[in-house]
């Protein structure tokens, strides 16, 4: 038997040709990767969080290597919405892949300045909003770690869009379940998740803090199982898709998210050591669902 | 996008020196473009592990015929420990060539200054250097064997070769930047372009003394990196492009260099571990 | 210049001889290990958690090895208070090392007898409380994932008796900070932490969870960032001593911990893969103090 | 305790099969205590990696002079891929000799019954076997080659030998519990104790036969471990020692077994995946 396997797929309004993206702030802002990876291959690109201005990051250093993670502290460095609409999206933009744009702000406002900004914009097919930023006015707690503020970013991004609209949430949080609700009432069309767990490093001979900035977020491998519960749970708490991130480094990985519920997965951190992987992975997917004679991506769950 | 990630057989790997061994892989797509300064992000595990995670970036040290690439390191951490015991006739995985590496001024001499392990490019360079061009190489290091293998090494191309030890070993006793003052009057007057490489405090005090004469300078840094091609931002050291684009206050060593004039480091915060 | 480092530990009114311990649920009841490792050595032993039955925990699998890490669903298995008194204790107390014993719960009474019982045993050094067992009367969520309920346990064991009372906290919250406060305020004489976070892992070939409970707790190096992180914020957040747990494989991993500002460390996981390693760490500390010069623990924390 | 974690030499390493590599360390330590269906866990990581983080349960295979421990094993995932990389001279960490082992019943002759790469540690039992005592061993397996290996070590031992494989390959075709009918016969009415080790399906039908023959059997069962000594309470089997003292449900295969009667084993819950 000979199935060539569908792997299209409709994550709310947005239809993506397969499953497989590349995560935020592991992939520039895909051109990079361009004459590199066949990105069309791929059913998605997520930017790196862009900001209303542009925006430096913490001093270095920025990363740090950990038992089969990587933490960092990028700090949100990007060039701004406005250089990014310019310099960056007319190439991103003529590949036939979609583009997802991750942002990012201190503010309510600044979440809902940045989609109306996007919304004008031809050749973005999805707006994800990173809700793992401190709100500066509640005292720098993150947006994502309380449901009523994850609920007032979105709804506010959502007045400021028709554009198919993804929240991403945080892991760090004792329920996940009521943030996911939170931000599916307040109108996403999709959440995905996790963003990066909190953590840190010492350097024991110098005798201070690794990263410049004492905390950073931990990817990886490490963090799979952390974040295939949440997804777990998340698909199960809500009527919306869900995008399963979270040490994913091949197909096996990627199929448990998908075999959890996930309607789509991204890479983050595996692009970065690897960056040819995720074409790796859309193969591995297609050959086990051949294997497995499941024809569409839809019989995947478990 | 010139670089290429294959799979590289180590044709070769020994010691050199203390905790410093040179690792030749046989790469030839990558050996093809590669140039002077530029570096390799190398995977040391073996296939189906998963840890140590990511690549580490290594200097291509020299290059050989047949699609030979070669690397000097040192030990330092856990992934230089575990490179460290991989037989030849294994294999590697190996992104590169990447960055920007440096860029020879033809019509003016050079005055190559390397630090200890920094000394790995400036062979490459050595090697590379135009015939018609003069060339004086400073290296120095903590003791004799520390810069011994290099300093062979570049005796053996047409570099005019100093050396400078902490201990005294070998060579002048003292710091390299001692000897960059004296190597000045073998240039007769014309105006040496310094390319460095080296430790942090080292480059910050060439790169001090190299504006003093008033001199091009270019230093090759080091940061910590996770991919190595401009995607992750986590390479950043402060400095500024200088050009009226967009600038962040951070270079980007992976992408923008790891080659900088000496002047577009803001040398006040570079961080000197 | 040749010092020798004093190892002794005041972690509020319980002394220990060095800061390194084992941590509950991977040394058994102590007395599995006597005769291979030298337990005199060490700090203290943290028993198998305890509860007022004995429990036959979760069916198999239990187990599954992650990136770095370790899933268990062991579901609390033990042998019940009683028999540990009768069967375990006379062994182990007979040990110069101190004696911790982990207890947990359904119900903030079963704490509370818990506590009440071996309040009246002789041997037993200090009470560790296990709050990240769910708590039945709310619903099933942790204890430790609330700070109320947190400071309830607390209140109702620090009643039920005079023994130094360690609360190990639960890392599958928002803010460890509120709960560390809680349980200070409750009369907690020390905190230590982390417990496992919570993952799960799915069997792609046989297509369900590969844990029979579906979820585990994750332990192992994989979790130290995010270990280390919950320690630096609750040391600096409470008045009380603060026991560092999660993913300590070394010395190195133990000094990162001391060095954060913890009083004294667990090892877990890395003794189920080397069980001779907690003398090893010992030994690394005691070098790394001879060789920065620290005479004395207490000089560690940065 | 009578079990040593030490570092062993790797002294042979050489596949015997499909996936099915024999792997001999030198441990004389662990060597001296080792008894038939004992079993070690090896750490297959190089010194300073931390990856694979567990140890892997291996029953003892055989065993050899100077020491020598032989291991017979099955590449089914990343750790036992990883080990198949290994070769002679270099070294594991090896914990053991862990677990009760067989109990000989040395007034009953012996019927060994093994199943694929469960046949490992009847061959040091078989070579054990008291010379006055009879014994026949059955091994079973998909194919020819899964059990050619395993068969051969066995015929090297006083053992009458009988072979099954479900494709007809090799000896009968069917399951070993077809020859288990038979091989009673050869016994003329004295009742074998039955020794048996193998996947979990093939272990739950030749226990529900030994039941219906009223046999005796001991059967060494699997679990995945953490810590191999009876600390994390992890490789629990569903099941009851049988004896009067607290009882949890649930048997702990590293420190309890991996040997049990299969009548202490519920079967009815054993997971079979
Ligand atoms: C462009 C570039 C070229 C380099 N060329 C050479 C060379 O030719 N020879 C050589 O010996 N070394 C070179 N280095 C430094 C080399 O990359 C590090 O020594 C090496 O990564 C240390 O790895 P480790 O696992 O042994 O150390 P660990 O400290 O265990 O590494 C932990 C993490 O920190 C990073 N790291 C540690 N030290 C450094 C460092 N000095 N620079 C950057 N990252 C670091 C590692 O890559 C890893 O991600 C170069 C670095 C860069 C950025
Ligand atoms: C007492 C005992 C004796 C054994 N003797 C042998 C032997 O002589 N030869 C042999 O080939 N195999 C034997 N096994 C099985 C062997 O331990 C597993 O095949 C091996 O651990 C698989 O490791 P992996 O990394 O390749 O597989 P992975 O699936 O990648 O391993 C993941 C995790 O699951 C565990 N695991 C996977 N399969 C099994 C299994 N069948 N049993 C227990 N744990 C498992 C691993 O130990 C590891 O912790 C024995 C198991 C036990 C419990
Ligand atoms: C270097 C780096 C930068 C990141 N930047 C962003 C970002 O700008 N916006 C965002 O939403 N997530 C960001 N992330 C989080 C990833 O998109 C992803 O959620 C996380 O790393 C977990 O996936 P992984 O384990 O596959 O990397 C970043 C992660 C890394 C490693
Ligand atoms: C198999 C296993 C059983 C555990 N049982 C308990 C327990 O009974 N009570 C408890 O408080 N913690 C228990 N823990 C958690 C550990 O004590 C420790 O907090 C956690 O594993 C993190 O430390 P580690 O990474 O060093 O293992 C258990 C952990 C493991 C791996
Ligand atoms: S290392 Fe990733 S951008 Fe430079
Ligand atoms: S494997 Fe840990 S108790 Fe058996």
């Amino acid at each position: 038997m000979s199935i060539n396997p569908d792997l299209a797929v409709k994550t709310g309004p947005l239809n993506l040709k397969n499953p497989v993206l590349l995560a935020s702030g592991t992939c520039g802002y895909g051109i990079e990767l361009q004459g590199f990876v066949d990105l069309e291959k791929l059913g998605g690109i997520v930017v790196k969080g862009l900001s209303l201005e542009p925006r430096s990051g913490n001093p270095p250093p920025r990363l740090m290597e950990t038992p089969c993670g990587l933490l960092n502290s990028i700090g949100l460095e990007n060039v701004g919405v406005d250089r990014f609409i310019s310099d960056k999206l007319p190439a991103l933009s003529a590949l036939d892949t979609a583009v997802i744009v991750n942002i990012l702000g201190d503010s309510v406002r600044d979440y809902q300045e940045l989609a109306g900004i996007l919304d004008q914009v031809r050749g973005i097919d999805a707006i994800e909003v990173n809700i793992s930023c401190p709100n500066v006015r509640a005292g720098g707690a993150a947006f994502g770690s309380d449901p009523d503020m994850a609920s007032e970013v979105t709804a506010a991004v959502r007045k400021a869009t028709s554009l198919p609209l993804i929240v991403k949430l945080s892991p760090n949080v004792t329920d996940i379940t009521l943030i996911a609700r939170a931000v599916e009432h307040a109108g996403a069309d999709a959440i995905s998740l996790i963003n990066t767990l909190l953590g840190m490093s010492i350097d024991i001979k110098a005798r201070r803090p690794v990263l410049a900035n004492t905390f950073g977020g931990l990817s990886g491998p490490a963090i799979k199982p952390v974040a295939l519960r949440m997804v777990w749970q998340a698909v199960r708490a809500v009527n919306i898709p869900v995008i399963g991130i979270g040490g994913i480094q091949n197909a096996s990985d990627a199929l448990e998210f998908l075999l959890a519920g996930a309607a789509a997965v991204q890479v983050g951190t595996a692009t970065l050591v690897d960056p040819l992987v995720s074409v790796q992975i859309l193969e591995g997917i297609r050959m086990y669902m051949k294997e497995t004679g499941i024809s569409d991506i839809s019989g995947l769950p478990i | 996008m010139k670089y290429l990630d294959v799979r590289g057989l180590v044709v070769a790997h020994g010691q050199v020196g203390p905790g410093t061994h040179i690792l030749g892989i046989r790469a030839p797509e990558i050996r093809k473009g590669a140039k002077p300064g530029q570096f390799c992000m190398i995977d040391l595990k073996p296939p189906g592990a998963i840890d140590p995670l990511l690549r580490r970036p290594l200097s291509i040290h020299r290059v050989g015929p047949k699609g030979l690439l070669i690397f000097m390191y040192k030990v330092v951490g856990r992934g230089t420990a575990l490179l460290s015991q991989l037989s030849p006739g294994g294999s590697l995985r190996i992104l590169g060539p990447l960055g920007n590496g440096f860029r020879i001024d033809q019509s003016r001499p050079g005055l190559l200054i390397g630090g200890g392990i920094g000394t790995a490019p400036l062979v490459f360079l050595s090697e590379a250097w135009p015939k018609d061009v003069e060339q004086v190489a400073i290296i120095g290091g903590r003791t004799r064997a520390d810069i011994e293998y290099a300093a062979r090494c570049l005796e053996d191309t047409p570099s005019r070769v100093h050396l400078a030890t902490d201990d005294g070993s070998l060579g002048h006793k003292g710091p390299v930047t001692d000897l960059m003052s004296r190597a000045m009057e073998m240039f007769e007057g014309r105006s040496p372009v310094v390319y460095s490489c080296g430790p942090g405090p080292m480059l910050k005090a060439v790169a001090r003394m190299a504006a003093d004469f008033n001199l091009e300078c270019q230093v090759s840094l080091e940061a910590r990196m996770a991919c190595g091609m401009g995607l992750c931002l986590g390479c950043a050291v402060p400095g500024s492009r200088g050009d009226d684009s967009a600038d962040s206050g951070y270079l980007h060593v992976c992408r923008e260099g790891p080659v900088f004039r000496a002047d577009q480091v803001s040398w006040e915060d570079y961080p000197c571990p």
